[in-house]
Protein backbone atom coordinates (compact mmCIF):
# COMPACT_ATOMS: atom_id res chain seq x y z
CA UNK A 1 0.00 0.00 0.00
CA UNK A 2 1.64 3.53 -0.83
CA UNK A 3 -0.06 6.91 0.75
CA UNK A 4 -0.91 9.27 -2.37
CA UNK A 5 -0.80 12.78 -1.60
CA UNK A 6 -1.99 15.59 -3.96
CA UNK A 7 -1.96 19.46 -3.91
CA UNK A 8 -3.01 22.73 -5.35
CA UNK A 9 -5.33 21.77 -8.40
CA UNK A 10 -4.55 18.01 -8.50
CA UNK A 11 -6.38 18.16 -5.43
CA UNK A 12 -8.91 20.23 -6.70
CA UNK A 13 -9.66 17.89 -9.77
CA UNK A 14 -9.48 14.55 -7.91
CA UNK A 15 -11.27 15.94 -5.07
CA UNK A 16 -9.41 14.57 -2.22
CA UNK A 17 -5.88 15.76 -1.01
CA UNK A 18 -4.61 11.82 -0.28
CA UNK A 19 -5.76 8.29 -0.70
CA UNK A 20 -4.32 4.72 -0.09
CA UNK A 21 -3.86 2.96 -3.44
CA UNK A 22 -2.72 -0.94 -3.55
CA UNK A 23 -0.69 -1.17 -6.35
CA UNK A 24 2.28 -3.45 -7.53
CA UNK A 25 4.11 -0.56 -9.96
CA UNK A 26 7.04 -0.45 -10.43
CA UNK A 27 7.60 3.14 -11.33
CA UNK A 28 6.16 6.80 -10.59
CA UNK A 29 4.86 6.18 -14.36
CA UNK A 30 3.29 3.26 -13.61
CA UNK A 31 1.27 4.55 -11.08
CA UNK A 32 -0.02 7.74 -12.95
CA UNK A 33 -1.32 5.26 -15.43
CA UNK A 34 -2.95 3.42 -12.70
CA UNK A 35 -4.18 6.42 -11.29
CA UNK A 36 -5.42 7.95 -14.37
CA UNK A 37 -8.03 4.91 -14.65
CA UNK A 38 -9.60 5.53 -11.58
CA UNK A 39 -11.99 8.56 -12.38
CA UNK A 40 -12.10 11.20 -14.63
CA UNK A 41 -11.06 13.91 -12.28
CA UNK A 42 -7.99 11.81 -11.74
CA UNK A 43 -7.68 11.61 -15.98
CA UNK A 44 -8.09 15.59 -15.90
CA UNK A 45 -5.43 16.16 -13.14
CA UNK A 46 -2.61 14.22 -15.04
CA UNK A 47 -3.86 14.95 -18.49
CA UNK A 48 -0.89 17.42 -18.73
CA UNK A 49 2.36 15.54 -16.98
CA UNK A 50 5.02 18.39 -17.76
CA UNK A 51 3.24 20.17 -14.95
CA UNK A 52 3.62 17.65 -12.93
CA UNK A 53 5.98 17.70 -10.05
CA UNK A 54 6.58 14.22 -7.79
CA UNK A 55 7.78 13.47 -4.35
CA UNK A 56 8.92 10.24 -3.18
CA UNK A 57 9.04 10.09 0.55
CA UNK A 58 9.02 14.20 0.75
CA UNK A 59 12.34 13.81 -1.71
CA UNK A 60 11.66 15.71 -5.27
CA UNK A 61 11.86 12.87 -8.21
CA UNK A 62 11.26 12.00 -11.57
CA UNK A 63 8.83 9.92 -13.15
CA UNK A 64 11.15 7.71 -13.71
CA UNK A 65 11.91 6.37 -10.60
CA UNK A 66 11.40 3.05 -9.00
CA UNK A 67 8.62 3.19 -6.54
CA UNK A 68 10.37 0.07 -4.50
CA UNK A 69 10.69 0.79 -0.68
CA UNK A 70 8.50 4.24 -1.24
CA UNK A 71 5.62 4.98 1.55
CA UNK A 72 4.24 7.87 0.22
CA UNK A 73 4.38 9.70 -3.12
CA UNK A 74 2.91 13.43 -3.33
CA UNK A 75 1.87 14.93 -6.95
CA UNK A 76 1.78 18.83 -7.16
CA UNK A 77 1.82 21.31 -9.80
CA UNK A 78 5.31 23.49 -10.23
CA UNK A 79 5.93 24.96 -6.67
CA UNK A 80 4.94 28.89 -6.34
CA UNK A 81 6.49 29.86 -2.83
CA UNK A 82 8.59 32.77 -2.07
CA UNK B 1 19.92 29.02 12.31
CA UNK B 2 16.00 29.45 12.47
CA UNK B 3 13.36 28.16 10.41
CA UNK B 4 9.68 28.60 10.93
CA UNK B 5 6.74 27.58 8.86
CA UNK B 6 3.60 28.97 10.44
CA UNK B 7 0.21 30.33 9.97
CA UNK B 8 0.33 33.11 11.95
CA UNK B 9 1.24 36.83 10.40
CA UNK B 10 4.55 38.09 11.86
CA UNK B 11 6.38 41.46 12.35
CA UNK B 12 9.31 42.44 9.82
CA UNK B 13 10.45 45.03 11.94
CA UNK B 14 10.41 42.79 15.10
CA UNK B 15 11.99 39.69 13.36
CA UNK B 16 14.62 41.96 11.55
CA UNK B 17 15.79 43.17 15.42
CA UNK B 18 15.29 39.67 17.05
CA UNK B 19 17.71 38.16 13.88
CA UNK B 20 20.06 41.10 14.29
CA UNK B 21 20.45 40.86 17.91
CA UNK B 22 21.42 37.50 17.88
CA UNK B 23 24.52 37.64 15.54
CA UNK B 24 27.12 39.48 17.07
CA UNK B 25 29.36 41.89 15.06
CA UNK B 26 28.77 40.06 11.74
CA UNK B 27 29.36 43.35 9.83
CA UNK B 28 26.37 42.57 7.05
CA UNK B 29 22.93 41.65 7.33
CA UNK B 30 20.56 41.55 4.44
CA UNK B 31 16.20 40.83 4.58
CA UNK B 32 13.95 39.65 2.25
CA UNK B 33 10.45 39.91 2.31
CA UNK B 34 7.34 38.68 -0.22
CA UNK B 35 4.63 40.84 0.50
CA UNK B 36 1.32 39.90 -0.49
CA UNK B 37 0.36 42.80 -3.85
CA UNK B 38 -2.98 43.64 -3.94
CA UNK B 39 -2.65 43.78 -7.95
CA UNK B 40 -3.81 47.26 -8.49
CA UNK B 41 -6.70 46.83 -5.98
CA UNK B 42 -8.00 43.32 -7.59
CA UNK B 43 -6.88 40.85 -5.17
CA UNK B 44 -9.30 40.20 -2.03
CA UNK B 45 -6.49 37.95 -0.16
CA UNK B 46 -4.00 34.96 -1.08
CA UNK B 47 -4.38 31.33 -0.15
CA UNK B 48 -0.92 29.32 0.26
CA UNK B 49 -1.23 25.40 0.21
CA UNK B 50 1.86 23.53 1.49
CA UNK B 51 2.80 19.99 2.19
CA UNK B 52 3.65 19.66 5.92
CA UNK B 53 6.93 17.82 6.81
CA UNK B 54 8.59 17.87 3.43
CA UNK B 55 8.23 22.21 3.64
CA UNK B 56 10.53 22.01 6.79
CA UNK B 57 12.35 19.51 4.93
CA UNK B 58 13.50 21.12 2.06
CA UNK B 59 13.62 24.58 3.14
CA UNK B 60 16.42 22.78 5.58
CA UNK B 61 18.14 21.33 2.74
CA UNK B 62 18.24 24.69 1.17
CA UNK B 63 19.68 26.66 4.29
CA UNK B 64 22.15 24.05 5.10
CA UNK B 65 23.67 24.69 1.58
CA UNK B 66 23.64 28.41 1.91
CA UNK B 67 25.86 27.68 4.91
CA UNK B 68 27.82 25.32 3.20
CA UNK B 69 28.31 27.40 0.46
CA UNK B 70 28.95 31.14 1.83
CA UNK B 71 30.72 32.80 4.79
CA UNK B 72 27.43 33.35 7.14
CA UNK B 73 27.14 33.72 10.80
CA UNK B 74 23.27 33.28 10.21
CA UNK B 75 20.21 32.80 8.68
CA UNK B 76 16.64 32.99 8.87
CA UNK B 77 13.75 31.72 6.56
CA UNK B 78 10.22 32.35 7.96
CA UNK B 79 7.14 31.60 5.63
CA UNK B 80 3.63 31.21 6.41
CA UNK B 81 0.70 29.32 4.50
CA UNK B 82 -3.04 30.05 5.22
CA UNK B 83 -4.73 32.68 3.84
CA UNK B 84 -2.86 36.35 3.43
CA UNK B 85 -4.61 39.72 2.57
CA UNK B 86 -2.80 42.51 0.70
CA UNK B 87 -0.02 44.20 1.83
CA UNK B 88 0.79 41.09 4.92
CA UNK B 89 4.20 39.83 4.41
CA UNK B 90 4.11 35.73 2.85
CA UNK B 91 7.60 35.57 4.08
CA UNK B 92 10.79 36.45 5.07
CA UNK B 93 14.47 35.24 4.73
CA UNK B 94 17.56 36.64 6.44
CA UNK B 95 21.55 36.54 6.32
CA UNK B 96 24.27 37.52 8.61
CA UNK B 97 27.65 37.78 7.53
CA UNK B 98 30.91 39.39 7.76
CA UNK B 99 30.94 40.58 4.70
CA UNK B 100 27.91 41.84 2.22
CA UNK B 101 28.77 39.63 -1.03
CA UNK B 102 27.98 36.87 0.90
CA UNK B 103 24.88 37.98 3.10
CA UNK B 104 23.17 39.44 -0.49
CA UNK B 105 24.66 35.80 -2.56
CA UNK B 106 22.98 33.75 0.22
CA UNK B 107 19.80 35.86 0.57
CA UNK B 108 19.39 35.51 -3.51
CA UNK B 109 20.10 31.54 -3.66
CA UNK B 110 17.71 31.22 -0.92
CA UNK B 111 14.97 32.88 -2.27
CA UNK B 112 15.92 31.31 -5.81
CA UNK B 113 15.63 27.83 -4.48
CA UNK B 114 11.97 28.92 -2.13
CA UNK B 115 10.75 30.20 -5.26
CA UNK B 116 10.54 26.73 -7.05
CA UNK B 117 11.52 24.21 -4.79
CA UNK B 118 10.02 24.67 -1.58
CA UNK B 119 6.70 22.95 -1.51
CA UNK B 120 4.06 25.87 -1.50
CA UNK B 121 1.16 26.87 -3.61
CA UNK B 122 -0.36 29.88 -4.35
CA UNK B 123 -3.90 30.97 -4.77
CA UNK B 124 -5.13 34.20 -5.48
CA UNK B 125 -8.81 35.43 -4.64
CA UNK B 126 -10.37 38.20 -6.34
CA UNK B 127 -13.80 39.23 -6.55
CA UNK B 128 -13.55 37.66 -10.36
CA UNK B 129 -12.72 34.39 -8.50
CA UNK B 130 -9.89 32.28 -7.54
CA UNK B 131 -6.74 31.70 -9.46
CA UNK B 132 -3.62 28.95 -8.81
CA UNK B 133 -0.26 31.38 -9.60
CA UNK B 134 0.88 29.52 -12.10
CA UNK B 135 5.20 29.13 -11.93
CA UNK B 136 7.65 31.17 -13.70
CA UNK B 137 9.71 30.12 -16.53
CA UNK B 138 12.58 32.72 -14.70
CA UNK B 139 12.28 31.54 -11.16
CA UNK B 140 13.26 28.11 -12.35
CA UNK B 141 15.86 29.47 -14.60
CA UNK B 142 16.93 31.65 -11.81
CA UNK B 143 17.99 28.46 -10.50
CA UNK B 144 21.13 27.79 -13.48
CA UNK B 145 23.23 30.91 -12.21
CA UNK B 146 24.18 28.72 -8.57
CA UNK C 1 12.24 58.10 -1.50
CA UNK C 2 14.21 59.19 1.42
CA UNK C 3 18.15 60.06 2.61
CA UNK C 4 19.15 60.35 5.95
CA UNK C 5 23.03 61.11 7.32
CA UNK C 6 22.96 61.49 10.83
CA UNK C 7 24.50 60.88 13.89
CA UNK C 8 22.04 59.23 16.14
CA UNK C 9 21.61 55.65 16.42
CA UNK C 10 19.16 53.99 14.25
CA UNK C 11 16.38 51.02 14.71
CA UNK C 12 16.70 48.87 12.03
CA UNK C 13 13.36 47.59 13.06
CA UNK C 14 11.51 50.10 12.83
CA UNK C 15 13.32 51.30 10.05
CA UNK C 16 12.45 48.56 7.92
CA UNK C 17 8.57 48.58 8.96
CA UNK C 18 8.24 52.28 8.52
CA UNK C 19 9.41 51.72 5.01
CA UNK C 20 7.37 48.56 4.72
CA UNK C 21 4.23 50.43 5.70
CA UNK C 22 4.67 53.46 2.93
CA UNK C 23 4.84 51.25 0.17
CA UNK C 24 1.74 49.25 -0.58
CA UNK C 25 1.84 46.24 -2.57
CA UNK C 26 5.53 46.43 -3.66
CA UNK C 27 5.90 42.36 -3.80
CA UNK C 28 9.42 42.50 -2.62
CA UNK C 29 11.26 44.69 0.53
CA UNK C 30 15.10 43.67 0.23
CA UNK C 31 17.36 45.84 3.44
CA UNK C 32 21.07 46.14 3.98
CA UNK C 33 22.61 46.79 7.36
CA UNK C 34 26.16 47.55 8.12
CA UNK C 35 26.83 46.88 11.58
CA UNK C 36 30.02 48.08 13.44
CA UNK C 37 32.14 44.61 13.68
CA UNK C 38 33.45 44.03 17.01
CA UNK C 39 36.97 42.30 15.42
CA UNK C 40 37.01 39.70 18.02
CA UNK C 41 36.29 42.24 21.21
CA UNK C 42 39.70 44.24 19.70
CA UNK C 43 37.20 47.52 18.74
CA UNK C 44 36.03 49.75 21.17
CA UNK C 45 34.97 52.34 18.49
CA UNK C 46 34.44 53.29 14.93
CA UNK C 47 34.57 57.38 14.52
CA UNK C 48 32.87 57.82 11.23
CA UNK C 49 33.64 61.71 9.24
CA UNK C 50 32.10 62.56 6.53
CA UNK C 51 31.96 66.05 3.98
CA UNK C 52 28.63 67.72 4.86
CA UNK C 53 26.55 68.22 1.56
CA UNK C 54 28.66 66.55 -0.19
CA UNK C 55 27.33 63.10 1.12
CA UNK C 56 23.65 63.93 0.54
CA UNK C 57 24.58 65.24 -2.96
CA UNK C 58 26.30 62.00 -3.29
CA UNK C 59 23.92 59.47 -2.05
CA UNK C 60 21.02 61.69 -3.76
CA UNK C 61 22.94 61.02 -6.97
CA UNK C 62 23.33 57.08 -6.67
CA UNK C 63 19.85 56.98 -5.25
CA UNK C 64 18.08 58.63 -8.47
CA UNK C 65 20.56 56.31 -10.69
CA UNK C 66 19.04 53.54 -9.31
CA UNK C 67 15.04 54.56 -9.84
CA UNK C 68 15.97 55.33 -13.18
CA UNK C 69 17.86 51.83 -13.26
CA UNK C 70 15.33 49.46 -12.00
CA UNK C 71 11.79 49.10 -11.56
CA UNK C 72 11.72 50.34 -7.88
CA UNK C 73 8.30 51.59 -5.64
CA UNK C 74 10.30 53.06 -3.24
CA UNK C 75 14.16 53.54 -1.87
CA UNK C 76 15.87 54.39 1.50
CA UNK C 77 19.01 55.21 2.68
CA UNK C 78 20.60 56.09 6.27
CA UNK C 79 24.14 56.40 6.93
CA UNK C 80 25.58 57.53 10.02
CA UNK C 81 28.27 59.54 10.92
CA UNK C 82 30.40 60.57 14.51
CA UNK C 83 31.31 57.99 16.84
CA UNK C 84 29.51 54.34 16.73
CA UNK C 85 30.19 51.24 19.17
CA UNK C 86 30.87 47.39 18.10
CA UNK C 87 27.10 46.34 17.44
CA UNK C 88 25.51 48.95 16.80
CA UNK C 89 24.27 49.79 12.79
CA UNK C 90 26.32 52.13 10.74
CA UNK C 91 23.80 52.55 7.78
CA UNK C 92 20.87 50.89 6.28
CA UNK C 93 19.61 50.57 2.58
CA UNK C 94 16.26 49.21 2.01
CA UNK C 95 14.88 49.11 -1.75
CA UNK C 96 10.78 48.07 -2.56
CA UNK C 97 9.90 46.72 -5.73
CA UNK C 98 7.04 45.20 -7.64
CA UNK C 99 10.20 41.91 -8.49
CA UNK C 100 12.84 40.32 -6.29
CA UNK C 101 15.37 40.68 -8.81
CA UNK C 102 14.98 44.85 -9.32
CA UNK C 103 15.27 45.09 -5.26
CA UNK C 104 17.82 43.16 -4.71
CA UNK C 105 19.84 44.20 -7.86
CA UNK C 106 18.99 47.99 -6.40
CA UNK C 107 20.00 47.56 -3.14
CA UNK C 108 23.51 46.14 -4.17
CA UNK C 109 24.31 48.74 -6.63
CA UNK C 110 23.44 51.16 -4.00
CA UNK C 111 25.79 49.37 -1.28
CA UNK C 112 28.60 49.34 -4.13
CA UNK C 113 28.00 53.55 -4.38
CA UNK C 114 27.98 53.97 -1.39
CA UNK C 115 31.30 52.07 -0.33
CA UNK C 116 33.24 53.80 -2.87
CA UNK C 117 31.49 57.14 -4.04
CA UNK C 118 29.69 58.59 -0.83
CA UNK C 119 32.38 60.70 1.29
CA UNK C 120 32.71 58.81 4.41
CA UNK C 121 35.78 57.94 5.89
CA UNK C 122 35.93 55.37 8.87
CA UNK C 123 38.67 55.06 11.83
CA UNK C 124 39.11 52.00 13.91
CA UNK C 125 39.07 52.81 17.62
CA UNK C 126 40.84 49.82 19.98
CA UNK C 127 43.16 49.52 23.03
CA UNK C 128 46.06 49.34 20.83
CA UNK C 129 45.41 52.97 18.73
CA UNK C 130 43.52 54.77 16.22
CA UNK C 131 43.52 53.26 12.24
CA UNK C 132 41.80 54.83 9.19
CA UNK C 133 40.19 51.95 7.41
CA UNK C 134 41.48 51.07 4.27
CA UNK C 135 40.30 51.40 0.99
CA UNK C 136 39.39 47.57 -0.07
CA UNK C 137 40.67 47.43 -3.77
CA UNK C 138 37.55 44.71 -4.19
CA UNK C 139 35.27 47.61 -3.59
CA UNK C 140 36.29 49.93 -6.44
CA UNK C 141 36.28 46.32 -8.88
CA UNK C 142 32.49 45.83 -7.52
CA UNK C 143 31.63 49.12 -9.14
CA UNK C 144 32.66 47.61 -12.72
CA UNK C 145 29.77 44.53 -12.74
CA UNK C 146 26.88 47.97 -12.94
CA UNK D 1 40.56 82.71 -3.13
CA UNK D 2 39.48 78.98 -2.99
CA UNK D 3 38.46 77.18 0.06
CA UNK D 4 40.45 73.99 0.51
CA UNK D 5 39.02 71.13 2.67
CA UNK D 6 40.41 68.44 4.03
CA UNK D 7 39.55 64.89 5.59
CA UNK D 8 40.48 62.33 7.43
CA UNK D 9 44.43 61.58 7.66
CA UNK D 10 44.95 64.18 4.94
CA UNK D 11 43.33 66.67 7.61
CA UNK D 12 45.39 65.28 10.63
CA UNK D 13 48.42 65.34 8.66
CA UNK D 14 47.96 68.92 7.76
CA UNK D 15 46.37 70.04 11.21
CA UNK D 16 43.19 71.61 9.87
CA UNK D 17 40.55 70.95 8.13
CA UNK D 18 40.09 74.29 5.70
CA UNK D 19 41.96 77.39 4.66
CA UNK D 20 41.32 79.77 2.11
CA UNK D 21 43.93 79.93 -0.65
CA UNK D 22 45.02 82.55 -2.80
CA UNK D 23 46.24 80.91 -5.76
CA UNK D 24 46.45 81.26 -10.02
CA UNK D 25 46.47 77.91 -10.14
CA UNK D 26 45.13 76.49 -13.29
CA UNK D 27 44.91 72.47 -12.47
CA UNK D 28 44.02 70.69 -9.84
CA UNK D 29 47.36 68.82 -9.81
CA UNK D 30 48.82 72.96 -10.01
CA UNK D 31 47.09 73.53 -6.71
CA UNK D 32 48.56 70.53 -5.18
CA UNK D 33 52.56 71.61 -6.10
CA UNK D 34 51.41 75.29 -4.23
CA UNK D 35 50.03 73.61 -1.17
CA UNK D 36 52.65 70.94 -0.81
CA UNK D 37 54.88 73.83 -0.19
CA UNK D 38 52.56 75.14 2.64
CA UNK D 39 54.51 73.25 5.71
CA UNK D 40 55.79 69.15 6.14
CA UNK D 41 52.66 68.61 7.17
CA UNK D 42 50.92 69.31 3.33
CA UNK D 43 54.03 67.95 2.11
CA UNK D 44 53.51 64.72 4.06
CA UNK D 45 50.02 65.12 3.25
CA UNK D 46 50.43 65.18 -0.60
CA UNK D 47 53.09 62.91 -0.42
CA UNK D 48 51.42 59.80 -1.80
CA UNK D 49 49.07 60.97 -4.87
CA UNK D 50 47.88 57.60 -6.19
CA UNK D 51 46.19 57.37 -2.71
CA UNK D 52 44.06 61.00 -3.04
CA UNK D 53 40.97 61.98 -4.73
CA UNK D 54 39.53 65.32 -5.21
CA UNK D 55 35.91 66.94 -5.16
CA UNK D 56 35.70 70.39 -6.96
CA UNK D 57 32.36 72.20 -5.48
CA UNK D 58 31.17 68.96 -4.53
CA UNK D 59 31.90 66.75 -7.07
CA UNK D 60 34.46 64.24 -8.10
CA UNK D 61 36.95 65.32 -10.38
CA UNK D 62 40.51 64.24 -11.10
CA UNK D 63 43.80 65.84 -10.78
CA UNK D 64 44.08 67.36 -14.52
CA UNK D 65 40.71 69.02 -14.09
CA UNK D 66 40.92 72.70 -14.12
CA UNK D 67 40.25 75.49 -11.28
CA UNK D 68 38.36 77.78 -12.96
CA UNK D 69 35.25 79.40 -11.22
CA UNK D 70 35.53 76.56 -8.71
CA UNK D 71 35.33 78.10 -5.36
CA UNK D 72 35.37 74.54 -3.22
CA UNK D 73 38.32 72.13 -3.69
CA UNK D 74 38.43 69.30 -1.37
CA UNK D 75 41.36 66.72 -0.74
CA UNK D 76 40.60 63.47 0.91
CA UNK D 77 41.89 59.31 1.03
CA UNK D 78 39.27 57.02 -0.96
CA UNK D 79 36.19 56.91 0.69
CA UNK D 80 35.24 54.10 2.62
CA UNK D 81 31.27 54.33 3.54
CA UNK D 82 28.71 51.73 3.85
Amino acid sequence: MIEVLYFAWLRERIGTNRERVATEAATVADLVAELEARSDGHALAFADKTSLRVALDQELANFAAPLAGVREVAFFPPMTGG
Amino acid sequence: MRLSVQEAAFDLGQEANRFSNDIKGAGAIVTFTGVVRDNGGQLTAMEIEHYPGMTEKAISEIMEEAVARWDLADALVIHRYGVLRAGEPIMMVATAAPHRGDAFAAAEFLMDYLKSRAPFWKKEISAAGADWVAAQESDEAALTRW
